[in-house]
């Protein structure tokens, strides 16, 4: 097994898909001859040719209504947004189409489409570039929204949504994209979708979280088990919808004490959800209030504020003191 | 060059001790095994022998200090010979001893020069040995000059430093596997709220908190957090055994060793302990196994001026009442002396502890960690106690009854395996003729 | 990137893909640390691949037939006048490099090294900044500098493409043959490139400031090789200084400052090799607490750790002899400590080899570092004439050198010049390394005939009792 | 730096075979075989009829909102006369007469509007994507399946349609750009019919033309009389060659009307005049075909109204075949189907919670 970056991983895991499958089409602004502006699609157009490796004008919805199209011709388009905040501009066509066309034609017509866009903070970018809105899109009902937090992750759950037969959402954090190396395996890789994973076991105390937060969420673990001996379970949910809660749920019967990490804006973020569906199915366990540690309810700040805004070791491990001390 | 003596690592679980008294003085010539200090440790006063021959050159402590595993305690010179590197490796902190400055710059150490000079042989040149010879040295953190070769015209041979290595070991009695730490696996760790001044009410005195108070308080704490415990309560009629004991009381006083309840009560645990193993278990939480000895060495808890002693019986089960009657004696007087040696508190697989005689009635012991039951012992008094006649007849009679308490670990046994065990206890304590029987 | 700094977080950074630097990163990799090898080439090798000890060997190799060629004619073969075309001798010269560039690039892959071209920065003792690179910065938890040397230059005078002043590296690339070439410098970069464009049909000028070639080689070492450069090269001229230089379209016009008839003279080009200066300049290692000495070379202890306990250097930035194989050995030492081994740049023979024509190696003391230290030595020479095997090649020139320890009778040193002695001196080395007396030598087999047979005499004469020598007291 | 004009060679070309009054220009007769003649005039018959009777059910509630097509049977049919099974049909949501040549059944339409989700339902082996109703948004899907096309290289097509509203919308001018980047074979059908509900096609651009959007694009465009089903043909089977020869798109305007109500939930009478109605009736594009054939000896006034009844009826049977299903009413757990191929645990536990709470419901009310 050799080390990789996210970014190889992900590469990897369009390579493999494209040699298994020629209906799957890479499309999107600079995924051809750039190889993507973060090296994403690196080489494709080389060993695939400019026809699988698809440079396309400058127009997000013209992007994704035209992979909703390959994708009912029967293509596996696989559409890059270059920057999550740009994905506005293809939202109707997300919503009004690529979530509905099954329902709309009662499961006769299906779009079998992967959105890929870079999500969050840490980079230094400019405007646009650093936000987590993955609950716009969770929150649309035919949609699926998946957050691999790390590069073995991100190539099986990538192959995954590229074999699923429904729209997939898939962001990919800038902050890991190159930050960490892993063992990847050379043979294809799956990982269920709508599925969430126990990453830490613990005992005292359940931390959710996923995508880039995984790893100050880790560091917070270890740091609250040197210096406090506390034992945190940590769960990557991978999937933002369809939720899996059933993972977190048994965790906190266990537990009794929770919190979710994440840097989306808090009102309304997954966290309201997660929280939601502790109360609904294991409230009487619960032994504190659930804490939330997440972005702030403003615009994410330019980058010489953004260390601030985004959630830190610091501010995770004195949620989990101050949970664990009720 | 002066040789550094470090508190060597004492056994089982030892990281510090108080020292008690130094027995000798600077300039003292001290031969390899004279006596040089009495240290108190968590378990028990060691009296350290010299591990050097030579003359006292300092001594870095004094009666009351606390001294850590690895601590320099005095120093020795002769100039032959100094420690091997791997010593000054093992410092838990660098100590102030001089000898410890050097080592720190020792040559791995030291910043290179510009090369060019560095590495071409100064007069006397580098030590002659092979690189992979050069290599082992390093490995095993010795300085080639302090080894006579073998080799032709000084030449080092591995073997030479293998052997080198060996020696220093044994000068320092370092150990050579790491020291076993009890598993510190922590409860949810609410974090203890700091003390109020009790001053404000009035005045106060403190006293550090040492040596065996601080392990026991270590140990308690730990089995306490670590097991949940289940107490069964019971009365054994000792009327029988009473009699039986007062009876054979001189003859074994004749042998030097003395009759108590706890003699009795040892061999009536063994009997259990063979026939319910799991009792004479320990939980491996980590592998989640449970290891079941195969041995019998049951502790005894002697209560001393310093606090609380386990000193144990090896082999109970096969010594007569007697042979435990008289080992029980000396071991109980030399632990009452501080005299039982480390080895003496170490081994036990189930305790024993008797507050018959200070009067105590029931209470709860906590179990002996990593043991996973104690058998706890009141005093026994006449009291009423109704017999059955047969056919329907009841008579009330005055018994000599003992309250005994088994406290189990739920983790490994139930409240069943208790009774049961209980039950041979019972039994044989109830019968004299029983627990002679088991004696033959 | 067109957005945004991506930060990558690496357990070992290596700094620079030459020889150090990947041995580094291999052994490193090899020991289960995530190694990231940067360079500014696009593959590893570094100087001594591209524009160093391959490529002037490959030059020197050709230089070898040449002259051979033309000694064959008194032994009774003789070929035609050679056909020299430079555009086939470049391009054999880069097949060379490629194929060996590759073959790294494959042992990096397979090892999981992951290799980044573009420019380090130190930003601090944990991280560093990448320019012109897909990643902006790496945190690392340790980092190996193996930066290297560049050639150094006279004061004002700057190496340019075109320029007819050049540096070894411009020298190798060849642009043509110049009909007259000034050598500034008597080392074995000097000596070994005026090799090759005398063999190549150069008039080659050699202006060196002491008074000596090849300092560092014991001088009769030396001699042989002196005396075949005096008849290949045109002049030398010693205590010289170059007083005034000036690069014109035509040629280069110098003024020269010692023992020299003609001190104005101008030619078609020059080199200029007077040594090399340690690369420890503008990579931010003011942001960390690395000490770099007045000359400009890191600091480093046997471990090959600089005075910042995260960062190691290896090789020419390291100081030391500028040598690939020393560096190589100090790579794998420092990768060795980071992975906890306790290993230690700890030798005492470093080979050193000059592919003249003869060669000239030699390995451990010196006569000359023995007399510095006052040490008292017993030195055994083997002139080669007394060799079979030199008589056949009629390379009789040659000799070979030990230095002993008179006391312990332990070999100190080994030298040889004459033919082939790359191959030689490593037996001298081990020597050395073992602790091996002379009389280990002498007890040694050596086949015949061999050059290499002249190792085993040398000791024997030490001993009393070569076989193709009269034992001393028989001699005078 | 020179400062000239830029010339391309580009111009709108307009296109009208049959006059207002349906006489020929034979110089432009397009050679359409009889059959096809015929057929199409049936579908338009049928569109106009089955747009008639839609009306009414609406009017008497029978059916929800629905668009109206009446006046646009000649530009949406015109043009859906050359596609092939095989090809691909991509409609706004005006062009329910196009639908049914494309095989949909009136059931299905009804159904639809009757607020029936299995209404929508459109069997994949037509090659036809259900209606779209944001404005614009099915263009880029049909260049999408135009792209797939050409990367299977086969000479299939794809035809989408638009209204004048339609062309002001960011992804129609997306899809024109995309379409003539990568030469996808796919025919815009601009069915501009004047008003977008009440926004008249002067203040929707200030372009002269719709067709001249291509420009833009470097795409052919052309404008036709839209009411004249044989100049529509042409443009349509020009555009097809065009496609089916890997030589791109092509942008056709169909000048037409809406005669009636943007839906039946709107009141035209607020911004637009009996009067320019009633000119544009004159320019009635069922009618003008009618004479053409007559004259061509193709078509009898006892035809007609033969046909008519047959449609008439074939009509009621659809009316009363749908209306058995919507009284047959529904199960509100179907909602659940097709959100995703597999319903995730979320969506069975809601489900449960619905299925629960009808049960309760109807206990109630038996109770």
């Amino acid at each position: 097994m050799a080390k990789m970056t996210m970014v190889q991983a992900l590469n990897l895991a369009l390579r493999q898909e494209m040699e298994n499958d020629d209906r799957v089409i890479v499309l999107g602004e600079d995924v051809g001859v750039d190889g993507g502006v973060f090296r994403v699609t690196d080489g494709l157009i080389e060993q695939f040719g400019d026809q699988r490796a698809l440079d396309t004008p400058l127009a997000e919805s013209g992007i994704v209504g035209m992979s909703i199209g390959m994708a009912v011709y029967g293509l596996l388009p696989v559409c890059e947004i270059q920057f999550s905040g740009f994905s506005y501009l293809n939202f109707h066509q997300l919503e009004s189409h690529a979530a509905r066309l099954r329902w709309r034609t009662q499961g006769q017509i299906t779009v079998p489409m992967v959105l890929r866009t870079p999500y969050g903070g840490g980079v230094r970018a400019l405007e646009h570039h650093s936000e987590s809105r993955e609950v716009f899109y969770a929150h649309i009902p035919g949609l699926k929204m998946v957050i691999p937090s790390g590069p073995r992750n991100a190539r099986a759950l990538l192959v995954s949504a590229i074999r699923d037969p429904d729209p997939v959402i898939f962001f990919e954090g800038k902050a890991i994209y190159r930050a960490f190396r892993e063992e990847v395996p050379e043979e294809a890789e799956t990982m269920p979708i709508g599925k969430a994973k126990i990453v830490r076991e613990g005992k005292d105390l359940t931390m959710i979280s996923y995508g880039a937060m995984m790893r100050p969420t880790l560091d917070a673990a270890l740091e609250l088990k040197e210096k406090d001996g506390v034992e945190a379970e940590v769960i990557d949910l991978l999937t933002i919808s369809p939720l899996d809660d059933t993972v977190f749920v048994e965790s906190v019967t266990k537990t009794g004490r929770a919190m979710v990490i994440h840097e989306a804006p808090r009102s309304f973020g997954p966290g309201a959800e997660i929280v939601s569906r502790l109360m609904e199915k294991a409230f009487y366990y619960l032994e504190a209030p659930i804490a939330r540690v997440t972005g702030f309810d403003v615009t994410i700040p330019l980058f010489s504020r953004e260390n601030a805004y985004l959630p830190g070791v610091h501010r995770i491990t004195a949620a989990a003191r101050k949970t664990l001390s009720t | 060059m002066a040789r550094a003596f470090k508190l060597p690592d004492l056994g089982e679980g030892i990281h510090e001790g108080e020292v008690l008294a130094v027995l000798v003085s600077v300039g003292h010539k001290v031969k390899e095994g004279d006596l040089i200090l009495e240290v108190e440790t968590d378990k028990a006063a060691v009296e350290i022998p010299s591990p050097y021959t030579g003359s006292v050159k300092e001594i870095l402590v004094k009666p009351g200090d606390t001294v850590k595993v690895g601590d320099v305690l005095m120093t020795f010179s002769n100039g032959v010979e100094a420690e091997p590197v791997e010593a000054e490796r093992r410092m838990e902190k660098p100590a102030e001893a001089p000898d410890e400055k050097r080592a720190v710059e020792k040559p791995p150490e030291k910043a290179k020069q510009p090369v060019s000079e560095t590495r071409t042989p100064t007069a006397g040149g580098p030590v002659p040995a092979s690189p992979s010879t050069r290599r082992l040295a390093r490995e095993l953190g010795v300085d080639l000059r302090l080894i006579t070769a073998s080799g032709p015209a000084g030449l080092v041979t591995a073997e030479d430093v293998r052997a080198f290595a060996e020696e220093g070991k044994q000068a320092l009695a370092l150990p050579v596997a790491p020291e076993v730490k009890p598993s510190e696996v922590k409860p949810i760790s609410i974090p203890v709220p700091s003390l109020p001044d009790f001053t404000r009410w009035g005045p106060v005195e403190r006293i550090p908190v040492r040596s065996i108070r601080k392990a026991t308080a270590k140990q308690m704490a730990l089995a306490w957090s670590q097991i949940p415990h289940v107490h069964n309560q019971n009365m054994v009629d000792m009327t029988k055994l009473e009699a039986f004991r007062q009876k054979h009381k001189p003859e074994i006083e004749g042998k030097g060793g003395k009759l108590s309840i706890t003699v009795f009560a040892l061999k009536a645990v063994a009997t259990a302990l063979k026939t319910y193993p799991r009792f004479n278990a320990s939980l491996n939480t980590e592998t989640g196994e449970i290891i079941i000895k195969h041995y019998f060495h049951i502790g005894v808890a002697v209560n001393t001026e310093d606090g609380l002693i386990v000193p144990v019986i090896r082999d109970v089960d096969r010594k007569s009442i007697t042979e435990l009657a008289v080992e029980l004696n000396d071991l109980v007087q030399r632990t009452r002396m501080r005299k039982a040696t480390v080895e003496e508190m170490q081994g036990g697989t189930f305790t024993i502890t008797n507050v018959g005689p200070m009067g105590g009635g029931f209470f709860a012991p906590i179990i002996n960690y990593p043991e996973v039951a104690i058998l706890g012992m009141g005093s026994s008094s006449m009291q009423p106690v109704v017999l059955d006649k047969g056919e329907k007849r009841h008579e009330i009679v005055p018994r000599l009854m003992m309250p005994i308490v088994l406290c189990i670990d739920h983790r490994v046994l139930d409240g069943a395996d208790a009774i049961r065990f209980m039950k041979v206890i019972i039994d044989a304590l109830e019968d004299p003729d029983e627990l002679l029987m088991t004696m033959i | 990137m067109v957005m945004g700094e991506l930060t990558q977080e690496s357990e070992v950074l290596v700094i620079g893909g030459g020889p150090g630097g990947y041995a580094a990163a291999f052994r490193a990799a090899d020991l289960g640390l995530e190694v990231t090898l940067v360079d500014m080439q696009e593959r590893p090798g570094g100087e001594c691949l591209f524009r160093g000890c391959i490529p002037s060997k490959t030059l020197l190799y050709l230089a070898e037939l040449i002259r051979d060629a033309d000694r064959a004619q008194s032994m009774g073969i003789t070929f035609g006048h050679p056909q020299i075309d430079l555009g086939t001798i470049r391009k054999w010269k880069q097949h060379v490099i490629d194929s060996l560039a590759d073959g790294l690039v494959t042992l990096s892959k397979k090892r999981g090294v992951q290799l980044i071209q573009g420019r380090v920065a130190f930003e601090g003792s944990d991280r560093a900044r990448l320019y012109d690179a897909d990643i902006s910065h790496i945190k690392f938890r340790h980092a190996i500098l193996a930066t290297g040397s560049h050639p150094s230059s006279l004061k004002g005078v700057v190496f340019n493409e075109e320029g007819r002043v050049m540096d070894s590296a411009r020298a190798l690339e060849l642009a043509d043959i110049p009909e007259t070439l000034l050598i500034y410098g008597g080392g074995y970069i000097a000596l070994e490139m005026g090799t090759v464009y005398a063999a190549l049909g150069s008039h080659v000028t050699l202006a060196v400031r002491s008074d000596r070639l090849l300092r560092g080689a014991d001088p009769d070492l030396a001699a042989p090789l002196i005396r075949r450069i005096e008849k290949t090269f045109d002049t030398i001229y010693y205590n010289t200084k170059i007083a005034t230089l000036n690069e014109t379209k035509t040629g280069v016009d110098v003024t020269f400052d010692g023992e020299v008839e003609k001190p104005f003279q101008t030619f078609d080009r020059m080199l200029i090799a007077i040594g090399r200066t340690p690369n420890s300049k503008n990579i931010g290692l003011e942001t960390t607490r690395v000490k770099v000495n007045e000359r400009g070379f890191v600091e480093v202890n046997e471990q090959q750790r600089t005075s910042d306990e995260r960062i190691y250097a290896i090789g020419d930035v390291a100081g030391g002899p500028l040598l690939a194989h020393k560096a190589f050995h100090e790579g794998k030492v420092a990768a060795e400590v980071i992975a906890g081994e306790p290993s230690a740049f700890d030798f005492r023979a470093i080979p050193s080899v000059v592919y003249t024509d003869p060669q000239v190696a030699w390995c451990g003391l010196t006569e000359e570092q023995a007399q510095k230290q006052n040490r008292s030595i017993q030195v055994e020479r083997y002139p080669w004439k007394f060799s079979g095997r030199a008589t056949t090649m009629d390379t009789l020139e040659g000799m070979t050198k030990m230095i002993i320890d008179p006391d312990t009778k332990r070999i100190l040193g080994l030298g040889i010049t004459g033919r082939n002695t790359e191959g030689m001196i490593s037996e001298g080395v081990l020597a050395i390394e073992m602790g091996a007396l002379a009389q280990d030598m002498a007890l040694t087999i050596h086949p015949h005939p061999t050059l290499s047979e002249t190792v085993g005499e040398v000791a024997d004469i030490f001993l009393g009792g070569a076989t193709h020598i009269l034992p001393k007291q028989n001699k005078k | 730096m020179p400062r000239k004009k830029i010339n391309l060679p580009y111009n709108v070309e307009y296109l009208s075979v049959l006059d207002e009054k349906g006489t020929l220009d034979e110089k432009l007769e397009p050679d359409i075989p009889e059959e096809i003649l015929l057929n199409l005039h049936r579908a338009m018959l049928l569109g106009r009829r089955f747009d008639e009777r839609l009306l009414s059910l609406q009017r008497q509630g029978r059916i929800g909102t629905f668009a109206p097509v009446t006046g646009q049977e000649a530009a949406q049919l015109g043009a859906s006369v050359v596609l092939r099974p095989t090809d691909w049909f991509v409609p706004s949501f005006r062009e329910t007469a196009a639908e049914l040549w494309r095989g949909r059944t009136m059931e299905s339409v009804i159904l639809a509007f009757g607020g029936f989700s299995e209404g929508a339902r459109s069997e994949k082996k037509l090659n036809n994507l259900p209606v779209s109703i944001p404005v614009a948004s099915q263009i880029l899907h049909a260049v999408g399946i135009a792209w797939a096309i050409k990367y299977r290289q086969t000479d299939d097509l794809v035809m989408t349609f638009l209204g004048d509203g339609g062309t002001s919308e960011g992804d129609f001018h997306e899809g024109m750009n995309f379409a003539g980047v990568y030469q996808a074979p796919v025919i815009f059908v601009c069915q501009n019919n004047q008003w977008a509900i009440s926004v008249p096609r002067s203040k929707q651009t200030h372009s002269k033309t719709l067709a001249q959007k291509s420009l833009a694009y470097d795409i052919p465009g052309i404008q036709v009389d839209g009411n004249d089903v044989l100049a529509v043909y042409v443009a349509a089977h020009e555009a097809a060659q065009r496609a089916r020869t890997g030589n791109g798109p092509t942008l056709i305007e169909c000048v037409t009307y809406r005669m009636m109500m943007h839906t039946t939930a709107d009141d035209p009478k607020r911004y637009r005049t009996e009067k320019e109605v009633e000119t544009w009736r004159k320019r009635d594009p069922l009618s003008r075909f009618q004479k053409y054939l007559m004259d061509k000896g193709l078509l009898s006034d006892d035809q007609i109204e033969a046909l008519a009844e047959e449609i008439k009826t074939e009509i009621q049977a659809a009316v009363d075949h749908a209306e058995d299903q919507m009284k047959g009413g529904v199960d509100p757990l179907d909602m659940f189907e097709h959100t995703y191929a597999e319903l995730s645990q979320n969506l069975i536990d809601q489900k449960e919670e619905l299925k629960k709470e009808i049960v309760a419901m109807k206990e109630k009310n038996d109770g």
